[in-house]
């Protein structure tokens, strides 16, 4: 199928991946794509590109991570897939101590512009070892992007910037999304730019991933109660858009934060820390999270959906938030 | 060394292929989630298994049905672990890839693959210097066998002298990649004289070849005191993760290997030694009822209260 | 040397490390110790408990992780010597998947008592590949304990007890500690406690780690300037003394975070939100974060000196905070 | 192929002695960090470095000065780059364990034990997708061979059939640990074959044979394009870290190696093959005079304004 820039499809996540992927490598010879099963998950990339550029790998993370590495530092422009978020424990020295800080070290000799993929968060139910959002650890160590995307469209256009990056970005599929559809163009998004999913002069509501629909959710229930809360999906969490943080905040007041992730040094930490030094004036309320549980998430659907934050707990808090100044210190 | 018992086999291997016909037939009803069923792996579980004395200790993969089976577990509580209820061998939040069962000597099953091989090594060093009598059996596919735990684990268990036994399922798959496109040379045994560990090689579709495989090479382990990999050569019969219609396989390989099924294999011998069909249809029944029976009580038991696990997971 | 309770000496913090670990294994036959080079660091240590106890491994962090996770489920209580908090990357999947998530996975049927020890941060000037404040990913991570001591006294209490704790705790060494030598005794020291450092009523300096004395420093400084500043030091990462930090903030109503990490979903950054949410009302001024930048460490001691926070910063950020308090928004 | 210089290998083996005993009198005058040496690996960097064609890539690890002196780097401009100096290979921001010079194809010194494994790959990789001639050599020690990476990286490279040139510098020390209390067997090479990889054992004090088994076996991985394991056996002269002073080390085994030291062999032999000391000690002096005018020049560098890394950073 032919599409042009303007061309507008619905389509699933899991889909945009596909076509971000197929898009870039057809612009781009450099770009390859490795992984457990890559080749044998996309017979259609394996068929336009071949198997040199589409490549199943043996069962080894390290290796998949470091020959990304090893590729994009000397021409080639590699997309790892690592499958499941925790699996990315295995590859951390690749990701964080070679990708992430060679370039700084090299005094700018080389670059790594490769891309990471992992799927991560609730929505399987097979438990915590497939299951553990751990985006945060990315974004506090150097040298690294990291993105989120809520939306297929988001994905897609996402995904297509993380590529033509010139350096390593890890893009993570929050699994409970892959099968959500939206609209997709051909068009990348620049990293670092949040997206205002919704305008509000009460309350900004924080999130990325699938708790963007949980704030959506929630700030539909407060508009009934009389709330006007705006929804900002981050996308982006390395660089993190702080300007669109900060002006949303600063025109509402009020802050509630939601995301999967643990609360202890997450981004929701870091959202927060951001607002305490450079919203401060304008707060009207404490800044409060709402997050999954500083635990491992159970292997069992129903018990992984039952601790996940609720439209029902972000609505509550942030009613609360509204409901009346916090009297001003002296 | 003890005999295998091969009625006692046939009835643990069926009641391993029972159960996870049982889990797939829940799957598709929505009432089990997806899951790697062990079906094909059934002689090399129990052939191993029942190699092992009962204070031997077990450490798995993510297909470790068979191995939990095979080593006595309830299928009723480990349907309720799968199906997330308080019965469960993990009070349901383990899910049907982290069981563990501490009262069966099962210290884990890793969805991580190369996990079980991770912690092997510790749970072998805490059997030598705390001067525990039982042995440590690590099982893992071939698919961990890249990961480079392996190689550290193996090592590690040579150098300071682990009573590991190492069992390589061999099954020719890794997921959705054939065990061919991830390594040279025909299988993962050949890989342990590198580190100096003895290794066996055996037909994993013969429950009677592993049983006995795995008795001469679990003997060695608590002789020497030290490692020794042993690979049983099997196939995936089903897909990787329920559902998987299994499109990538080659259809000839996977008909090749159907008419090699420890289940078949084993009926057929039982049939030339003289055991009349209806005995061994017996068995079949038996082990359908033994899992009517467990679905049943899994139904019946109650979800836990999703926040009791906000308390379990400091000591 | 036979010490009692109530016996203060003075030694380095390398050796309290050394002393915490002798009266341990004194204590209790089921600690052992083990990691690249242990055994030749230790002699005194093989020569007391014998080589069974005390163990030199291969080089290769995930096997030493992972023995130390599954001798801890079964009965011994490993101490792990890491070496460098960087080569924790080669060992994250043992650490978060297996010790930290498979006491809730199994439903409470295991714990992990094990103790992991790593040195971190700057002093060394040999670069980033050995100086990397990732103590934030284990904050981060469920199931775990972190500490992180800024004196040989505290080294000695916190690792005594994070041996005899049923739970995983990293012990991280600040290497430029090393040296510091300071009073000890045999007393465990509870986790989850901060210390306050130095009273103060106009600004909270929240730190842990070398920058402790960054901020010691400093609210000395800003004493000569007519400020009075507490200087709180976490040592507990997690848990956190979330009661400490909130009984001072609210006393002052001021904040600086100061840490050697990067700021992105730092520690600061989760002190910071506590602030935000729950000393919101006390709060006369933002709350501030001084740290590390976001590069990979240089590798070499002047440059790795030069791009730390300093106490003429944190003194300058202080005294603007303390200058006049911000509007109070309407 | 082409043959090995002697007296080249001479110089440039003395240039790296010069070198190295240079950083440790600058580190005990407080003038540079604590470095790793590469003494008594002379004759490895140079026999292997000297095999090797100029659009081969390398990549190393924390004892890499000899690779790159080797290589033809500047001896002012490495120990600039050692000194945190603005002309140093890296700006300055490297330091000794992590130099990497574009100009001269050395990709990595990786200070992350087993991280030049995990990239090489990688790097092998390009050459092959973009056809680019050259093929990489990635140094590692008999430590990092104890990491799973070996394993993952020698793998991958057999499947994938990546153009590497692995050269293991077994020195018998791994930091404050013998290689013996590492490992059961006697040497590296001999677990190449468990991936399918072809291997080969050389005397590392013995530049000639060195270079001869380092042709061999790049040559071999030139026109198979597959991966070869080739291990230098040689000793660590000097300790771990400076300053060290190897309390720990055997004194006869140290003593033994010592009259192995491979520039002293190589003297022999040139001594032997007809030429006067006094050419042998011109060499030494010339070393001496090139060290001269590097420190000279790595002390005029300026140190590099700190902030210039933070946008370094990011590409
Ligand atoms: C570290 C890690 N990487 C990848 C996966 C995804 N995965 C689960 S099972 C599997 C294949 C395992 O192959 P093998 O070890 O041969 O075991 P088998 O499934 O064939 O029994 C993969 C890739 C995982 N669970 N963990
Ligand atoms: C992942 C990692 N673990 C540990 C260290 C600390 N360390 C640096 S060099 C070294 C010994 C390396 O031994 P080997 O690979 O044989 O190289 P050699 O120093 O003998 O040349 C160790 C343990 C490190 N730098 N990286
Ligand atoms: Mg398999
Ligand atoms: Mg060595």
């Amino acid at each position: 199928m032919i599409t042009t820039e303007s061309t507008v499809r619905q389509v699933t996540l899991a889909q945009a991946i596909g076509e971000a992927l197929a898009e870039e490598m057809r612009r781009d010879p450099r770009i390859l794509m490795f992984g457990e099963g890559t080749a044998t998950k996309r017979p259609d990339l394996v068929a336009e590109f071949g198997p040199a550029r589409v490549r199943n790998t043996p069962l080894a993370e390290g290796i998949i991570a470091g020959t990304a590495a090893g590729a994009a530092a000397t021409g080639l422009r590699p997309v790892a897939d690592l499958l499941f978020a925790p699996f990315l424990c295995y590859a951390m020295d690749e990701i964080v101590n070679s990708a992430g800080k060679l370039r700084g070290l090299s005094g700018g000799q080389f670059a790594f512009p490769m891309t990471i993929l992992a799927m991560t968060g609730a929505g399987w139910g097979v438990g915590a070892q497939h299951n553990h959002n751990v985006e945060a650890w990315f974004v506090h160590s150097p040298g690294l992007k990291v993105v989120m995307p809520s939306t297929a469209g988001d994905m897609k256009g996402l995904l297509k910037t993380a590529i033509r990056d010139d350096n390593p970005v890890l893009v993570f599929t929050d699994i409970g999304l892959l099968e959500q559809a939206g609209p997709v163009t051909d068009a990348a998004i620049p990293l670092g730019r949040a997206a205002l999913r919704r305008e509000g002069d009460d309350v900004t509501l924080i999130s990325y991933g699938k708790t963007v629909a949980t704030c959506l959710d929630a700030a539909a229930r407060l508009a009934e109660q009389g709330m006007s809360a705006a929804v900002l999906d981050l996308r982006s969490l390395k660089p993190l858009d702080e300007a669109a943080i900060l002006a949303s905040v600063r025109r509402t007041g009020r802050a509630v934060i939601v995301h999967e992730a643990a609360a202890p040094c997450g981004v929701g930490a870091e959202v927060a820390a951001i607002l305490a030094e450079k919203a401060f004036a304008a707060l009207k309320a404490p800044v409060v999270r709402l997050t999954g549980p500083d635990a491992p998430a159970p292997g069992n659907f129903m018990l992984e959906q039952a601790l996940l934050p609720s439209p029902d707990a972000v609505t509550a808090v942030a009613a609360r938030l509204c409901a009346g100044p916090v009297p001003c210190p002296a | 060394m003890h005999l295998l018992d091969l009625m006692d086999a046939l009835r643990r291997m069926t009641l391993i292929r029972a159960y996870e016909d049982t889990l797939v037939t829940l799957l598709s009803q929505g009432r089990a989630g997806g899951t790697c069923t062990s079906v094909g792996g059934e002689a090399s579980a129990v052939g191993v298994v029942s190699a092992l004395a009962p204070e031997d200790l077990i450490l798995t993969n993510h297909r470790s049905a068979g191995h939990l089976l095979a080593r006595g577990a309830d299928p009723g509580r480990l349907l309720a672990e799968v199906m997330g209820r308080r019965d469960g061998y993990c009070g349901g939040f383990a899910g049907s890839l982290h069981v563990s069962a501490r009262e069966l000597g099962v210290v884990l099953t890793s969805t991580i693959v190369g996990g079980e091989l991770g912690l092997c090594t510790g749970v072998a060093l805490s059997q030598k210097v705390l001067d525990k009598p039982g042995i440590v059996a690590c099982f893992f596919g071939d698919g961990a066998a890249a990961e480079g735990r392996f190689h550290e684990s193996l090592n590690l268990a040579a150098v300071w002298e682990l009573p590991v036994l190492y069992i390589c399922e061999n099954n020719e798959w890794q997921a959705y990649v054939h065990r061919r496109e991830t390594m040279l040379g025909d299988g993962i045994a050949a890989r342990a004289a590198a580190y100096g560990v003895d290794s066996a090689s055996v037909d994993g579709c013969d429950v009677a070849a592993v049983f006995d495989a795995a008795a001469t090479a679990a003997d060695a382990v608590r002789s020497t005191g030290r490692p020794f990999l042993l690979e049983t050569r099997g196939y995936r019969l089903r897909g990787h993760l329920e559902p998987d219609d299994q499109a990538y396989v080659d259809a000839a390989e996977l008909a090749r290997w159907r008419g090699q099924d420890p289940l078949d294999v084993l009926r057929r011998r039982l049939e030339e030694a003289g055991l009349a069909p209806a005995e061994l249809d017996a068995v079949t029944r038996e082990a359908e009822a033994r899992m009517e029976a467990a679905v049943a009580f899994a139904d019946a038991s109650p979800l836990p209260d999703p926040a009791r696990l906000l308390d379990t997971v400091y000591a």
